[in-house]
């Protein structure tokens, strides 16, 4: 229910078959034959041989993982999260040692290098980091300097999605009011993440979503517990299916999931599914990769990075995920479909209405509190 | 008011295929002391559960204070058990026990008005179910015993609120299911004695369940013995014992010697031959060929005082068992026969011993022929 | 003939084998050092981080000048009550939201987190009432009116599902429960209502609780109804006692002691649960349970957390207690 | 007087009781067992269902089973992480099982066998597992092994495991050695076997069913575990947390599918105890 | 050999503040059989179990075949017990129960150097185990039963393979605790036979507790009477019975008449009044002032019987139970003394109804003056 920032949490552990024939070091692990099928470069440093990730739930086909495993010899857990706070709440529970790599949004980024846990990336160890489009990495505000500490994963938009089945009257452009409407109480849903779920508050309220200020912050703490009674849950996970499966509409949600909903239902060139970030605009996000501080696989947290900036498996994911995303060479392999779609990619217009979600320090506390006080109403 | 408490007509009981109890007719008088004896699982306690109404019997009928009661429910009758294991409530007191009987009446008379309803929100506790729970402990001698706890009594007292808890509703009835089996020895004799003279004051007829033949013969009036399932016989004690209608009632009620042999009568009376020993016996109209008869141990004469009896033997003591108030001998006739006999030791120092010679004897008129 | 065997050696060694205490401490030692050192220390633990504040993202403060009762206080005290008024609040409002007809005289209200306790303290007590309600008719049918050579497999039936993951059986319930689902399906077929959405709700939680703890109702009571010596009812109505009076007055308070077993098997587990309501529960549905998970997780919070979860703790200990001291009884 | 006067109304109620009653609770019992069953049944059958979403009948298929034996993922449910989780969850609760009931069945002996200052305290301390709610229990080791700098992970687990069926074992334990005969011993030792000798041929075989009852219940509680377990497992999965995730996610024909199988491994898991514990019994 | 199996000396027993046994001397030829007999928490089982070596004396010294054994454990000591409850082994078959003794013995002789965590491994069953665990169950008449379960024997059963297990260790004592209590009256009675003959033909000493006077009476060589954890009297069951050293004696073993009064020496005898009515009574050296005869029912004589007896007074019958074999009446002299008289029915018929009048006497001899 309204509780705990991470529904899809606890996760799931993908993993298994070490193909690796237990050699020496560097790319003589593994098996050349898998590299040379998706064009993955032999590494020039000791792999290891197991590699622990924490990674949101459902962020790339099933596959994806065993690829690596078979291609570099090495063992991968991965665990689940469901929102930047579960995540990091975590790592300070059981410690950053849990985990080699994980996928911190933007602002999230920002606090892991101030609380030290995450060490910075070793570009050299990145063969294809170029790959990525310069905008990403030279406008990154969330990435501390000096250093890289960051490598960007996929990006998206946050906004609404809905079923024209069940709310046949949509029509964009809209307000965020939409999720606030009584016409749609009972089948709403909005995402279970205290940053996004207030900043969209906040917007709807006309204020920056990385407002620091109190009296703004319980302005929205306010309009959201009186949506409360309109809503079935908030939840950030499996969104695509309750859109899909006619469960709940309009949908707080990751654009990802509103167009993995829309390719799912769609036929006959029409599907009945809608996504767009409301007039006032909102959150633009990128998720990227990290290293934590106490990682005991740095080699292969790396290697996995190299592997996802890989242009065929960048795209392979993002043609499953449906976010865009900020991989140059990948987009070759992008689905055309998706390319022009401009609720994937928006064009700058919308974009400029966006914003990134911030550290604002501090003021965190606020948004926890607001955060658990609109659970517990 | 009928003669007759309770008349049990033609009453036969079947749980499945088992026949608990079969065709049994008797009838109790009012104030009488009826004992249902029988060994384990004759039907006794099935019987005495069909006069309470906790069983329906499978036919015949069963009559209290001259009506049918058939189709009355357990709460609809005029009788009252004493549960062998006291069936106590154990969440109540002494007093509340004693005083449920009445609540659960409504006490006719006494605020009249009170539904069902109103009883079942509070227990009452007027002055008349007091006093009556206070008089009916002093008469089983537990007087101001009322707030104590059951699980507080020891046996006895147990018994007791046992009994008083029955006899304050003032029923026609009392049925006791084994009342005394769990107590012991001596409890048990003392408690027969104070329960025949509550019987005897009260005038409260009492139908009374035992498998012990001696607490039967101590205190009934009349005695109905039970086997598999049918009445064996039905007589006062001294019946019972002296006259047995059966082998299986002289050998269940007592010690008996038991002898079959061939029936004959003769001009002077009877005779049962043996094993080559001629026994004089009292004449038996029904008697004829194999039959037996049965003398007590106690009613045969050792030594002299044996001499001139009309059933008289040489003898050889066998064993013996000292008892304190008598002893017990275990005496062998030439052909083999043993007998068991009974003497009681009227003297210090007087006594057989193994081995030894002794003469026994019997009157014809102590023994009793049976011929079933 | 004498075929003794001598015990070696007497001394010391003996001695100290047949000290009274030897066994004991071999046997008791190791288990007490595991619960002393896994449960009792960590709850220790888990008081201390109670007292503790919570710094910026998450961070636990314990130095002295952030150590006090500050956590409690948030808890309990509404923004800018005294304490006698978060009293009457408290005791105001809860009286004029769960007893009926009695309206809030209170001037405010207590915490968002006391309201929560006392909404996770009601579902315990609303899913104790059904467990009780439809597990004692079972019991009962069970351990007095079916076959005797049944009775084993009608026990063992109430059990099964049990050994069952509990997840899974929650799962089921969610499948039922879901939009469009067999419970949905039934009552748009008669009627009743159209199109439910029956999870997330109240009545998902409550109705998950009930189906995942009634068998630790019906268990209790039915061990206590089986060995009641039925001649109790029999000398009830020998005496006057038709059958419900019977019942009522004899069978059900004996049984009583299941009851209470069962009760508090199910109200502990029922208050503070946490996976049913997270699965089951929508936006109006958070416990106890939750809010302390979630301090853990997303809303990083620990001491509150800690706190809540000892503030749990203890008014189960409380309720135990005073019920074993007004009845002397052992609840297990 | 000659019978007892009993109102129209009891006569009434009581011929109604005994009539009705029995059905009624029979109808009573039936339902609940109905209640029971039915939402397992329905997600039992619901796994073979022809369709993505789960609910809805759309037809028969086996086509999730196949998928499931062939490693391919049903519906983002990927098998293999199941098959991790399922061995870590069967690693945990055979390792749990075989300290529990030895250390619950010692402890079980002391409190037996001995009275000793403190004694109650000590069983007390010991219950208290079994009345403080889950979710108390796994955030106090949670906060403990932060405390300390315990890594999580499966040891964490089996020690907060082991910390709960303690008490389980030692509770059902207790229960048998109530109703054991201490005169067995007292015969035991009178035909000449030591204090030794008399626990290995006399008291231990006696005691045995109530030690299997009891490691068989430690065994589910630690195999069905989940609200401790996540909070000290650290980046490991068990399988009720790998479940919970998924039905977090909604309800998908792959959980189904997991589910279904879950549960009947369960049952053979148990079936097979049973069958072995009722050999040795 | 010595002469005593088992000698008590001074032993007493603490349990905190209870003395459950209290300066106790006694000591038991080879081969006898002594009862302990008292009623309910005297120190009976207590005592035994200081024989046995489940309890160790407070005081005092237990002595077994010679040998000082107080702090010998249970399995040290060569004494067997058959427990009330029998405390078979319900996880073995009756073979392996009776085997048990030999197995930890580790059957000397055989296979010598087995130390204890051997035997602990595994349990043996060798030839001679069999062997001789076949013969004991033949000698509890329980032929080739070694292979039955506990469970599938009836209560007698048990308790022969419970003196089985007892016996095939041949222990120099057999302890007995209650060992019948279990059993009904029946069956009781066979096996008081049975165990007093096991006895007589294995000469093994038994040590056999018991609170039933009749069971004592019937079986003993030697009877201990205990009361309060002392030992009252230590005698022969007829010096027991006939002799009583104490009123608590007397009154505990059978049925007596106490008559309490002050004792007098006069020239041909003693005498003793009491409410104004002198008795003759049998001389006693200790006796002086206050204190009583006891005379048994048994022993006082009737009507005709009584004339010429020299203690001998007209009485009224104030009560009768009929008990079959005999019947008790209780009369009462001039002087409102109720004293109750046995009667063997020797003849059917032959009875006396309540408020005849009619002359009852005894011989002093049959009476024993008590001073304490
Ligand atoms: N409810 C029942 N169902 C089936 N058989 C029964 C039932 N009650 C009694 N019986 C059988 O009926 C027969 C008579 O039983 P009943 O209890 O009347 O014997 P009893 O004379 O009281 O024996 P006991 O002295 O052992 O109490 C027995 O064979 C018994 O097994
Ligand atoms: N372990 C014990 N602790 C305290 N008191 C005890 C213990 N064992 C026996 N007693 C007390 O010692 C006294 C004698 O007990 P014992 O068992 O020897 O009596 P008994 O003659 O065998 O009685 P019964 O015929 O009832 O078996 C009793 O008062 C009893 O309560
Ligand atoms: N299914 C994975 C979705 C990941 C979305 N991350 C968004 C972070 C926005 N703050
Ligand atoms: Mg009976
Ligand atoms: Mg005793």
């Amino acid at each position: 229910s309204g509780g705990d920032g991470g529904d899809g949490t606890g996760g799931t552990t993908t993993s298994g078959t070490t193909t690796g024939t237990t050699g020496g070091g560097g790319s003589a692990q593994g098996s050349a034959d898998v590299r040379a099928e998706w064009g993955l470069p032999d590494l020039d440093y000791d792999v290891g041989d197991s590699l622990n990730v924490f990674q949101w739930t459902d962020y790339w086909p099933s596959g994806t993982v065993e690829i690596f495993e078979k291609a570099y010899g090495v063992n991968v857990n991965v665990s689940n999260y469901a929102s930047n706070e579960e995540m990091f709440n975590k790592l300070k529970a059981g410690g950053t040692g849990q985990f080699d790599l994980i996928f911190p949004s933007d602002y999230m980024v920002n606090i892991l290098a101030s609380q030290g846990m995450i060490q910075q990336v070793n570009l050299d160890k990145l063969s294809n980091f170029d790959n990525l489009e310069r905008r990403w990495i030279d406008q990154a505000p969330y990435d501390p300097d000096p250093g890289r500490w960051s490598v960007p994963y996929q990006w998206g938009t946050s906004g609404c999605g809905w079923n024209t089945n069940m709310t046949p009257d949509i029509e964009y452009p809209f307000s965020w009011d939409l999720m606030w409407s009584d016409e749609y109480g009972g089948q709403m849903t909005m995402l279970n993440d205290m940053r996004e779920t207030i900043g969209a508050s906040l917007k709807r309220l006309g204020y920056s979503l990385n407002s620091t200020k109190e009296s703004e912050i319980q302005e929205a703490k306010e309009a959201l517990i009186e949506q409360k009674p309109l809503l079935t849950t908030y939840s950030s996970v499996s969104r695509d299916a309750a859109l899909q499966n006619e469960q709940a509409s309009p949908v707080h949600l990751w654009s990802g999931d509103a167009f993995s909903a829309y390719w799912a239902t769609y036929t006959d060139g029409e599907s009945p599914i809608g996504y767009r970030v409301p007039k006032e605009g909102g959150v633009v996000w990128v998720d990227t990769a990290a290293v934590t501080k106490e990682a005991a696989n740095v080699n292969a947290a790396h290697a996995f990075i190299t592997f996802f900036l890989n242009a065929e498996i960048n795209a392979k994911i993002s043609n499953y995920v449906y976010y865009p995303t900020p991989n140059a060479a990948a987009k070759e392999y992008i689905d055309d479909a998706a390319l022009n779609n401009p609720a994937i990619y928006p064009p700058d217009e919308v974009m400029q209405n966006l914003e990134f979600i911030r550290n604002i320090g501090q003021a965190t506390q606020l948004y926890s509190e607001a955060w658990t006080e609109i659970q517990n109403a | 008011m009928t003669e007759y408490d309770v008349r049990m007509d033609g009453v036969t009981k079947r749980f499945g295929d088992v026949l608990a109890v079969d065709d049994v007719d008797f009838e109790i008088e009012s104030g009488k002391f009826l004992t249902l004896l029988g060994p384990s699982g004759c039907g006794k306690t099935t019987t005495l559960r069909m006069i309470a109404g906790f069983e329906e019997p499978s036919e015949g009928a069963v009559h209290i204070d001259g009506e049918q009661v058939n189709d009355r429910q357990a709460f609809e009758r005029d009788t009252s058990m004493v549960f062998q294991s006291y069936a106590l409530f154990p969440h109540m007191t002494v007093g509340e026990n004693v005083a449920f009987g009445l609540q659960m009446q409504g006490l006719p008379g006494e605020e009249p008005n009170k539904g069902a309803l109103d009883r079942l929100l509070r227990r009452d506790n007027s002055e008349e179910i007091r006093e009556r729970v206070s008089r009916t402990l002093e008469l089983v001698e537990l007087p101001g015993m009322e707030d104590r706890d059951i699980d507080q009594l020891s046996g006895g007292q147990q018994q007791r609120v046992a009994l008083a808890r029955a006899l304050v509703t003032e029923p026609t009835v009392l049925l006791l299911d084994e009342p005394l089996g769990a107590l012991d020895l001596k409890l048990r004799k003392n408690m027969q004695v104070e329960l025949k003279n509550l019987q005897e004051e009260l005038g409260i007829t009492f139908v009374y369940v035992t498998h012990d033949q001696e607490e039967a013969l101590t205190m009934s009036d009349e005695i109905a013995v039970m086997n598999d399932g049918h009445l064996e016989q039905l007589g006062t004690a001294t019946e019972i014992y002296e006259q047995p209608a059966s082998e299986f009632v002289a050998d269940f009620i007592g010690e008996t010697n038991l002898v079959h042999g061939d029936y004959a009568t003769v001009d002077d009376g009877a005779v049962l031959e043996s094993n080559g020993v001629t026994y004089r016996v009292p004449e038996e109209a029904d008697a004829e060929g194999r039959v037996a008869f049965a003398i007590r141990p106690e009613k045969i004469r050792l030594g002299e005082e044996a001499e001139g009896l009309p059933n008289r033997f040489e003898a050889e003591v066998v064993d013996e068992i000292y008892k304190g108030n008598l002893g017990k001998f275990e005496v062998r006739l030439a052909n083999g026969q043993d007998l068991t006999v009974d003497l009681q030791i009227t003297d210090q120092g007087e006594y057989l011993s193994v081995g030894e010679s002794v003469e026994v004897g019997w009157r014809p008129e102590n023994a009793v022929v049976l011929t079933r | 003939m004498a075929t003794e065997r001598t015990s070696g050696g007497s001394g010391l060694v003996t001695r100290v084998r047949r000290h009274r205490y030897v066994g004991l401490v071999f046997n008791a030692a190791p288990a007490t050092f595991w619960l002393g050192v896994f449960f009792v220390a960590p709850l220790a633990v888990m008081l201390y981080y109670s007292f503790g504040t919570r710094g910026a993202f998450g961070t636990v403060l314990l130095d002295p000048e952030h150590l006090g009762i500050q956590q409690y206080a948030y808890f309990f005290v509404p923004d800018g009550a005294s304490i006698p008024q978060t009293i009457w609040w408290t005791l105001g409002w809860a009286l004029g939201h769960f007893v009926p007809f009695v309206p809030n005289v209170a001037g405010g209200e207590p915490t968002a987190y006391v309201q929560l306790l006392f909404k996770s303290i009601y579902f315990g007590v609303v899913t104790t009432v059904f467990a009780f309600a439809i597990g004692y008719p079972m019991a009962y049918f069970v351990a007095r009116k079916a076959p005797a050579n049944y009775r084993n497999i009608l026990v063992a039936l109430v059990v099964l599902p049990y050994w069952a993951s509990y997840l899974v059986r929650v799962y089921a319930i969610k499948i039922m429960l879901a939009k469009n689902g067999l419970l949905d399906n039934l009552l748009t077929t008669l009627n009743i209502a159209d199109n439910v959405s029956l999870l997330y709700s109240n009545f998902a939680v409550g109705f998950g609780l009930v189906y995942i703890y009634v068998p630790f109702m019906i268990l209790p009571v039915y061990a206590s109804l089986e060995q009641l010596d039925t001649t109790l009812e029999e000398a009830a109505m020998d005496l006057g006692a038709d059958r419900w009076d019977a019942f009522r007055r004899v069978t059900l308070p004996l049984s009583m002691p299941g009851v209470i077993a069962g009760s508090f098997l199910v109200f502990i587990p029922a208050v503070g649960a946490y996976v049913i309501p997270e699965l089951l529960g929508g936006t109006d549905t958070a416990t106890v349970g939750e809010f302390i998970a979630s301090q853990f997780g997303s809303a990083g919070n620990w001491p509150l957390g800690a706190a809540a979860a000892f503030i749990l703790m203890v008014i189960m200990f409380l309720g135990i207690w005073i019920y074993q001291s007004r009845t002397g009884g052992d609840i297990l | 007087m000659s019978s007892v006067t009993v109102s129209w109304f009891k006569r009434t109620r009581s011929r109604f009781i005994q009539r009705f009653g029995g059905v009624a609770l029979g109808l009573e019992a039936i339902a609940l067992y109905l209640f029971l069953y039915i939402p397992i049944v329905v997600m039992i059958a619901l796994s073979f269902n022809d369709s993505q979403t789960a609910i809805v009948w759309k037809g028969f298929t086996t086509e999730w089973y196949s998928a499931l034996l062939d490693g391919r993922a049903i519906a983002r449910v990927d098998p293999q992480a199941a098959w991790i989780a399922l061995k870590n969850s069967l690693y945990i609760a055979a390792v749990t099982v075989v300290v529990s009931t030895t250390l619950g069945t010692m402890l079980a002996l002391a409190l037996d066998r001995y009275d000793f200052p403190g004694r109650s305290l000590l069983q007390g301390v010991t219950f208290m597992p079994l009345i403080i709610p889950s979710i108390v229990m796994g955030i106090s080791l949670l906060l403990f092994f932060n405390f300390v700098g315990l890594t999580q992970g499966i040891g964490t687990a089996i020690i907060g495991h082991v910390a709960f069926d303690i008490s389980y074992v030692t509770v059902i334990v207790l229960a048998r050695l109530s109703s054991f005969d201490r005169t067995l011993e007292e015969a035991a030792m009178d035909l000449g076997a030591r204090e030794l000798e008399t626990f290995r041929w006399v008291t231990f075989p006696i005691i045995k069913p109530g030690v299997i009852a009891g490691a068989l219940l430690a065994f589910a509680m630690s195999f069905d575990d989940f609200v401790v377990t996540f909070f000290i497992i650290g980046n490991q999965n068990t399988l009720p947390i790998f479940f919970f995730g998924m039905v977090r996610q909604g309800i998908s024909p792959g959980v189904n599918v997991i589910a279904t199988v879950i549960l009947l491994a369960t049952f053979a898991l148990i079936a097979l105890a049973q069958k072995v514990a009722g050999l040795t019994w």
